[in-house]
């Protein structure tokens, strides 16, 4: 009865409830938002407990929708309370700028990241690339991202269909996915330290 | 249990994903297309409204901008009920309802008015508060049986998804879809564009009829 | 089909004029004749027609087609023997079609009837609840295999009464002047039909006259099971002179109170349910 | 709309239904489809065949909001 799975669910359903009963304490629309991000947490923990490959790919649904609900609802948060778009400057990294130091650090979690490869591999080197993109303030070029993100995309869906109607090259698909999940989490990843909305200038 | 919805006349095995076809869903597919097409051929209406104090009657025009928005959120929840009218796949049933919740939410958040924001915004809590259960539900039936497919769930004589996961599946479904029932549903109804609102209340009750096949079936 | 159909039509229109004559001698008034409706139905359905000038045009008259449509399929559905969760997703559109009637004009007293309409959806929940008991009994949901089972063991009323008792309360609240038709107080003017007139509300009394045989004859084949024709047709007018009686009897309750009560209903229901579950 | 197009609706699917009936009743449509067309064409054939009788050339108004 007492495996580990039971012994990890009980532990999040524990923590979801304690997320709730704060978010039917709290009145404050503001600080009820950040507690619902809080409370999604669990419900990709839930996932995780499967511990399979299968866990890894519905996580990344399940992740993509609370995101965009919580980016709906602050919308909403905004729009709702008036609030006016404030002008917004890059994170005051710019002192070590001229330096190596972040460039080094990208470098070794991204290569990091490709020897995980799959989805942890996405988020350590989205890491990479988001920390390069922080120090190096944000005047990049997103469409080399996007780019980046849609042959993904393109390299993903060829996997699929090469597991679907030529089963016989399952390595070469499992590779083209691991790359392509790859580069999708990383590529998501680094857009989102740099989302600021749009800038009105 | 295999009846529920009536013999089945289709499906599409498409990898681990099964679209499949009982006269049920057909029904419920087919009565949210012929909603969607009735939103994206119909005009918002505009409600009258009788001034206090002044013998007057004004009527609320929806701006072109704002109904754009909305029309395209009531299509995007008008495919995301079809999608999960046929999905045989109970977290690709999940991720649907979820769509549903935040178009939902979408088609009344862009009304320009105080009351109707508010009471979208707490839907949205709503919403994604059901995002837990319903996902954690989806996720414990991979976990307890092994496969998230509907047709091998209902292959099964005895049903083999406990019955605390299967409560917190409707659990899931009531916040995610059904909230307008019990969170703000008189103050949303206020928002002028009737085919728009339409699609909320729609998608909620396909989506709660739906769950109550999967229920019965898995 | 089409004879069978232009039957269930006018039946389900004299089974309402039963509904309101019943009504109108419990409560020591002549009351019209019990063909009014039809004739009602076939007055609107000449009259000169248009559409308000605020209306949601495409939506008004949708509406109109997809009440009368949904309501042919149920009649179908139920002829077929198919699932029985079909006619209870027919059924809980019937709001949808309803909200839409209500929303799609502008008018200030559609609106307040549509809203109203939603709020109510407590009093379907009774309604899964039958299902639930059913389908615990006879394993499927198919009304053809629920007919079978009734002739092996017996109607399904005298097996699970409090299921029965459910679904006649679910019946009840789409009955006109009963207790729970807060969706056409006269407070709202005529709630949600307020602004369909001429043939737009000749095609809602033919969705209602539908609706009332779909929903009668879905009652007493769930819980009498398959019997003769004519027999069939008696039943329904014995039931609508029992519902005649509750509607006779009981006030209009305010809206609050309706939704509390039908709530209340339904959560007996659902312990019902729980404890068929637990023995069954 | 315009008493001829109202007229061909009614006509349309009065001619469709009639001729399934046939169809069916000779065995060469099955039951299903006939009820399919029976559900697409009674609601238009009722409709369109009120309008065609008085169809509505007032001009439009606004809703009723009391006295």
């Amino acid at each position: 009865m007492w495996n580990e799975y039971s012994v990890g669910l009980f532990i999040v359903l524990i923590s979801a409830a304690i997320g709730f009963l704060a978010l039917a304490r709290e009145t404050d629309d503001f600080h009820r938002l950040l507690l619902i991000d809080l409370v999604e947490i669990p419900s990709l923990a839930i996932i995780a407990l499967l511990g399979t490959d299968l866990a890894e790919a519905l996580i990344l649904p399940g992740l993509v929708v609370g995101i965009s609900e919580l980016l709906a609802l602050s919308q909403l948060y905004i729009v709702k309370e008036g609030l006016r778009s404030r002008p917004v400057k890059s994170p005051g990294i710019e002192v070590i700028e001229l330096a190596h130091a972040p460039l080094i650090i990208s470098v070794f979690l991204v290569a990091y990241g490709i020897v995980l490869s799959g989805f942890t591999g996405g988020g350590i080197a989205g890491l990479g690339v988001i920390f390069y993109i922080m120090s190096r303030g944000h005047s990049e070029r997103f469409e080399i991202v996007e780019m980046a993100s849609g042959i993904s995309w393109a390299v993903w869906i060829i996997a699929f269909f090469v597991f679907m109607f030529l089963p016989q090259y399952w390595y070469m698909a499992v590779m083209l996915a691991a790359v392509g999940i790859l580069l999708k989490v990383a590529a998501k990843m680094s857009l989102m330290g740099t989302m600021w909305g749009a800038h009105d200038e | 249990m295999s009846s529920v919805g009536g013999a089945t006349l289709a499906h599409l095995p498409f990898g681990d994903i099964v679209i499949y076809i009982t006269p049920f869903t057909l029904t419920l597919f087919l009565l949210a297309l012929v909603f969607t097409i009735l939103v994206i051929a119909s005009r918002p209406e505009r409600q009258l409204d009788i001034t206090f104090g002044a013998d007057r009657i004004i009527t609320k025009e929806t701006g072109l901008t704002e109904m754009r928005f909305r029309r395209f959120m009531a299509i995007a929840c008008g495919l995301a009920s079809m999608g999960a009218m046929l999905t045989g796949d109970v977290f690709d049933f999940a991720l649907f309802t979820s769509l549903v919740g935040i178009t939902n939410v979408g088609i009344v958040a862009a009304v320009k008015s105080r009351h109707v924001q508010n009471a979208a915004f707490q839907y949205g809590l709503v919403a994604m508060a059901g995002t837990v259960p319903l996902f954690g539900a989806a996720a414990m039936v991979a976990a307890t049986t092994g496969t998230l497919s509907m047709l091998e769930l209902a292959k099964e004589a005895t049903s083999v998804v406990p019955f605390a996961v299967k409560a917190f599946l409707v659990l899931g479904v009531m916040g995610e879809g059904m909230a307008p029932f019990y969170a703000a549903k008189a103050e949303m109804f206020r928002a002028p564009g009737a085919p728009y609102v339409i699609m909320c209340s729609l998608s909620s009750l396909l989506i709660f009829l739906r769950v109550i096949e999967v229920v019965l079936t898995v | 089909m089409i004879p069978y159909l232009i039957f269930a039509i006018f039946f389900g229109l004299l089974l309402l004029g039963i509904h309101r004559k019943t009504i109108a001698r419990i409560q020591r008034r002549p009351g019209p004749p019990v063909w009014q409706e039809i004739l009602h139905m076939l007055k609107f359905a000449f009259k000169v027609t248009w559409i308000p000038a605020t209306a949601s045009d495409t939506l008004f008259v949708g509406v109109v087609l997809i009440a009368i449509g949904i309501w042919t399929a149920a009649l179908f559905v139920v002829l077929a023997g198919e699932s029985i969760l079909i006619i209870f997703g027919i059924y809980m559109l019937h709001k949808i079609v309803e909200h839409g009637f209500g929303l799609s004009s502008g008018s200030p007293y559609g609106k307040f009837g549509g809203v109203r309409s939603v709020i109510s959806a407590a009093s379907e929940i009774p309604l899964f609840v039958s299902i639930a008991a059913i389908a615990i009994y006879t394993k499927s949901l198919m009304l053809s295999d629920i007919i079978d089972y009734q002739q092996v063991h017996g109607p399904l009323i005298f097996i699970i009464p409090l299921a029965a008792f459910a679904m006649y309360m679910v019946i009840l609240s789409k009955m006109p002047y009963g207790p729970f038709s807060v969706v056409e107080a006269k407070e709202l003017v005529s709630g949600y039909k307020t602004e369909h007139f001429g043939v737009w509300r000749a095609g809602l009394e033919i969705c209602n006259g539908l609706k009332s045989y779909v929903l009668l004859m879905t009652f007493v084949i769930v819980f009498f099971g398959a019997v003769p024709f004519a027999w069939l047709l008696l039943a329904m007018v014995l039931i609508i002179i029992t519902l005649a009686f509750v509607c006779a009897l009981c006030p209009m309750l305010s809206p609050f109170d309706s939704v509390t009560i039908q709530t209340g209903i339904a959560g007996l229901m659902l312990i019902y349910a729980l404890y068929l579950g637990w023995t069954g | 709309m315009k008493k001829k197009t109202v007229f061909a609706i009614v006509l349309a699917c009065g001619v469709t239904a009639l001729v399934s009936m046939g169809l069916n009743w000779a065995g060469i449509m099955p039951l299903w489809l006939y009820e399919t067309v029976l559900v697409v064409d009674t609601p238009a054939f009722v409709i369109a065949l009120g309008l065609w009788v008085m169809a509505g050339n007032a001009d439009e108004d606004i809703p009723f909001i009391g006295y």
